[in-house]
């Protein structure tokens, strides 16, 4: 077994360079993706090794990058598109929902739009605005997408390399807090299934459901629980739309308990998803009515205050203690 | 038509006009067969026309006045160029040898598209205004990248030319210097809107600001819309980059079935561009300098109907698909969802019967 | 007190006129809404009673639409956006998102962003592709924004002037393919405040909630369900976010049965998150779980099986029938 | 600089040059305040430089090497004109009056925006790239409604001009004729992207095709900016309708804090761009032209060392933010959500502790 330590940010780049070698016709295209390897260093090296009609500079403008990566892809290129920024996604969006989402269903399967979309989304980096936001809820509401968000490396490595062969649509969500923490990653065998949810800690109390940049926080959560006899059960759901609801419903059984957590507001959102079709599946079990640990319903605030603003262990095992405490 | 510079090759009374850049490279027989075209694209227009009337159609966007630009353009595209229309090409589509009955599988709601855009280089219809024109530059770039001399051909509106994705696709076009043609019928209209409201200055003028060719052409010459298109084509492939073509022409009908162009338009507008019909045109160049026979056309109208005939049985027998199929291709790969869709409409005993 | 019959297209032509009578800041402005009056002759009239400045027909751009609608917020006029179809408004998602919902936060209050975009959803008008969506959990889900829907002649006459007369932005969910219905409209008093949701009848077995073009299938089916003996209690939410979980809640109480209609797929939608609330709101009187009755997680087919597509009687009673005979 | 049309009113050397269009409408007091402006801005942006090595700033955009560009249109703003700025605009902000800790609460992260923009005139700084530019052309539309003598004014920079809001409001602008300069700081890049992958042909070309006159600008001279600057806003507001000023400069430094230039650029360029310093240009003027003497230039120096100083204090003073303030201006009016998320925020003793 090859394994090596590694950023989230590296095995991404690992990742796509591994995808890049295995087929010719994966490319990447971005704003600042090549000399500058990108302003998270993503795709650091890459176009110098393979060329600049392979990692492609582009001009500054989403709708461009999103809209021509789906000319690429009738074309029979498998396009990695970067924004650079989660708040930059909208001017593409139209390209996104009419075109990415919709052109495999309107040409009767002719066109194949395996695309992905790569996201540095959620917040914690102190930036300034538009920088720190959660869309991914547009995206899994959206027919024809699918949305996935890594938690470690070892998921960014496997999962980046799952979506380019994939030939769906895919919305790539990097949680861009994490991108400097390490992590094993071993380079011969994915873990899992692209689309298929982890439960990264046992617990018999509560289910605690995140992904993406929470995920770490919730360990840490269940971390503290344990201290004071309080089982956590913590699942990465990996794969925002679809959502695996069968490791999340033999979990929910077990605990009876179910907390979502996510920096995007809870209006409509993944965690209303979880928790209605959840408590569909598992009705009898619930011991409560599950609730979303979630950023609040506000554009994202100055980030000196986003501390406030996003789920954190306290918040978490606030939510965790009112599952528990209910109807008590 | 107004004071600026325009490509022309046949004046309004079919009289070949001499352009110091253009010639027409085309023999009698080939321009009888664009005549043979345009006759038989306006008679499928009119015959979906009366389908739409009878409620056979959910919708038509009829193409009177536009055949010489989309014969023109879709006569000037070489096998490999792959184009990209939006909802009324159907000149085009008829060009890409897409069978009649297929342009109609949008207009009678029994698909999103019709066609399989990879056998005919002719994507499936962009509804959307200017989605398209970014797709065709994205394409462009992928022929840039397999080394192949192919050109891609976006085809818009006047009204979508305001779009940013139309805007755009000019920046990214000049960036990489892509084999793309823009291919702009401005027919005058975009529903009510005056082509005056999108532009002050004449649309072609917009491509200098981006660093590429843009020319005007007479787009009911279809001897010049196709010798234009086809340098365009020749141009993009040999590596030459992107051109702007505004054919200047117009839209004689009303936007769709569903518009009523009497709300905004007056008859006499109408009537001037009649007088410059497309079809008319070419029919007095073939009779004056080809000495082309009454009965060689009335053997053209004969076919068109025909084809009329038969496109009218293909849209009645047109069935309303099975509701199951509307989770075919929604994703490539297995998604529950749309299992549990199809599950449901299975057990509603509305869909997937015969399955 | 003073009332007519009247269909909701002119309801609302009616209301924005009066708006405008009111307030000389009210303008509309959208593509072909002049001379043609609009593609649904919502506008019919008001050009020429009102001028071209108030009044204004738009190049073809929906970000240049919106974007300048906001300029003139700015400036203190108020704009009523007309998007021609549901599924163009994705070009002015950006302005809506990054522009519209954040600049009042923005300016720390400085800028009122008073304006309305009037986006007429959902199918049912056997149209093509693009012209049949149900976009609103996009916007229900984006902080700064507010989402209203009218379902008869009498809330779209009033309620139109109360999205005006509001400070926020809200997106107005007209459902196109009740435009022509006829209903009574009191001119003299509204029914209710914007932000209310409306008991249509009452009911003790189930609560069945929806907005917009649904609600009316949904009367159809109480009173389908009324022949079987089955009690319906039917509420039109009228504002979709936020929603009011007051008035819903007092119904589910008394049902503890509850589905939710609505045209748009479930994945991350108003129903999930009616269905979350409602659920922690309502746990120990819920004696089924909530479900969504709802569009297919598909893009909206073509429009000769729309029916198929859309909730039906049928489909709204199987749903109903679905939570009576839980867990029986 | 290249070979295209430039307009300048003084040489790299600072010696006057003339120009058949434009003359200098200043006298040495005044051209001696735009340097004074240009000093303190340049030392404004020093000090939020160190502030941010410090980590007293979260991030900061600088703008050495643009001071003649937007001190020269800053001032050439009429009070009632109303400016839309991207996020480097901090000499337009200036000369509006904001206070410099009033532009510095964005890069603190202690608020998204800063100051009153309805009080200064200025609106708050769009970071999305673009969204600010129809907004601008939106409020030029309201002055037409108004029937008022003002213009609106949008600033965006190379890369932006190739996003689709942009452009868009070249054809908006055109179609209603709007009161709008749209001022395009070219500093050549945008973070990495040369602006030659943004433009083939200078970018002040772009606007003929739309229908309104472009304008390319030393945008390292001062007085060629405001005198250029002023006569399209003059145009504006008396219903000459909108102009393109492309005011060709140069980022000296990072694009931010966070980036590095070294990746991407070579010290050579900057070099060259060194000896066009706008500041040191119009010091020569001043002390050639005008006797300017060198305490006179000291005196700036010390006023601006001054401002710098208080800038400081004022940075350090400003604390986090109550959490609470995070619901505040989300909505004009009551929202549940709202009211529930400051419940929470209350009852978890995170916020709202001193109301
Ligand atoms: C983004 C978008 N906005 C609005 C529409 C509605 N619409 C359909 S056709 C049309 C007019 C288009 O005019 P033009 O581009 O000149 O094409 P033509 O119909 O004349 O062929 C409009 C506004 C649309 N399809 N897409
Ligand atoms: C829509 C959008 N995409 C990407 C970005 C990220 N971004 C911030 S600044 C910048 C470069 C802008 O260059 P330019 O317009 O030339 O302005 P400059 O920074 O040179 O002043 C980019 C790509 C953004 N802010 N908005
Ligand atoms: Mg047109
Ligand atoms: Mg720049």
């Amino acid at each position: 077994m090859t394994t090596s330590t590694m950023t989230m940010a590296k095995a991404l780049n690992e990742g796509l360079r591994r995808a890049m070698e295995k087929n010719k016709k994966v490319l990447l295209m971005g704003e600042d993706i090549g000399k500058l390897g990108g302003v998270f260093r993503i795709t650091d090296g890459l176009q110098k090794d393979f060329g600049e009609d392979r990692v492609i500079d582009a001009p500054l403008g989403e709708s461009g990058i999103v809209g021509t990566a789906v000319g690429l892809a009738i074309r029979g290129y498998r396009t990695v598109c970067e924004i650079q920024f989660d708040g930059f996604v909208y001017p593409a969006f139209d390209q996104i929902v009419s075109q990415v989402a919709k052109l495999h269903k309107r040409s009767d399967g002719a066109y194949t739009m395996g695309l992905v979309i790569r996201l540095p989304f959620q917040g914690g980096i102190g930036a300034i605005e538009h920088h720190s936001e959660s869309p991914e809820a547009y995206f899994a509401q959206t027919a024809g997408l699918r949305v996935v968000s890594c938690s470690t490396p070892n998921d960014a490595y496997w999962m980046i390399q799952q979506s380019i062969e994939h030939d769906d649509p895919i919305i790539f969500c990097e949680p861009k807090s994490r991108y400097w923490e390490k992590g094993e990653v071993n380079t011969d065998v994915p873990p899992r299934g692209l689309f298929e949810a982890a439960v990264l800690r046992e617990g018999t109390d509560v289910t605690v459901i995140a992904y993406g940049g929470t995920v770490k926080t919730c360990r840490r959560a269940a971390d503290t629980a344990a201290l004071e006899g309080t089982s956590i059960e913590v699942i990465d759901a990996r794969s925002v739309a679809p959502l695996d609801f069968e490791t999340m419903k033999v979990s929910v059984e077990k605990t009876g308990r179910l907390v979502v957590v996510q920096e995007a507001p809870h209006s409509a959102s993944i965690g209303s998803e979880i928790i209605s079709e959840l408590t569909q599946r598992c009705f009898y079990s619930m011991q409560a009515p599950g609730i979303v640990v979630s950023g609040y319903h506000v554009p994202y605030p100055p980030t000196r205050i986003e501390e406030d603003y996003r789920p954190t262990v306290e918040r978490i095992l606030d939510g965790v203690d009112r599952v528990i405490g209910f109807g008590k | 038509m107004n004071q600026e510079q325009v490509i022309q090759l046949l004046s309004p009374e079919g009289e070949r006009v001499t352009n110091p850049e253009y010639t027409c490279s085309l023999n009698g027989e080939e321009i009888f067969s664009l005549y043979r075209d345009m006759t038989i694209i306006r008679r499928i227009c009119t015959e979906s026309t009366s389908l739409q009337r009878q409620g056979q159609l959910a919708l038509w966007a009829p193409i009177r006045g536009q055949e010489a630009a989309q014969i023109g353009a879709g006569r000037a595209l070489a096998p490999n160029d792959f184009s990209f229309p939006s909802y009324r090409e159907h000149g085009i589509a008829w060009c890409r040898g897409i069978p009649p009955e297929n342009m109609l599988r949008l207009f009678r709601a029994v698909s999103n598209g019709g066609w399989d855009p990879n056998k005919y280089h002719h994507s499936v219809p962009a509804i959307v205004l200017g989605n398209q024109v970014l797709n065709a530059v994205g394409y462009a770039m992928g022929i840039q990248r397999d080394g192949a001399e192919e050109a891609a051909v976006a085809f818009f509106g006047d009204g979508a030319s305001s779009q940013g994705d139309v805007l755009e696709s000019f920046v990214w076009a000049a960036s990489f210097n892509a084999p793309v043609v823009f291919f702009c019928q401005n027919n005058q209209w975009g529903i009510s809107t005056p082509s005056s409201v999108q532009m002050k200055v004449p649309l072609y003028k917009r491509a200098a600001g981006f660093g590429f060719p843009g020319i005007r052409v007479d787009g009911n010459d279809v001897l010049a819309v196709y010798e234009v298109t086809k340098h365009a084509l020749e141009n993009a492939r040999a590596g030459g980059g992107p051109t702007l073509i505004e054919a200047f022409t117009y839209r004689m009908g009303a936007h769709t079935t569903s518009d009523d162009p009497t709300r905004y338009r007056i008859d006499a507008e109408v009537e001037i561009w009649n007088h410059r019909d497309p079809i008319e045109r070419i029919k007095a160049l073939l009779v004056r300098a080809y000495g082309v026979k009454n009965s060689q056309f009335e053997d053209v109208t004969t076919e068109a109907d025909e084809i009329a005939m038969k496109l009218r049985r293909d849209v009645l027998a047109m069935d309303r698909p099975d509701p199951i199929t509307m989770f075919d291709h929604a994703y490539a790969d297995e998604h529950p969802l749309i299992e549990e869709g199809r599950r449901e409409l299975i057990e509603l005993g509305i869909g997937g019967l015969n399955r």
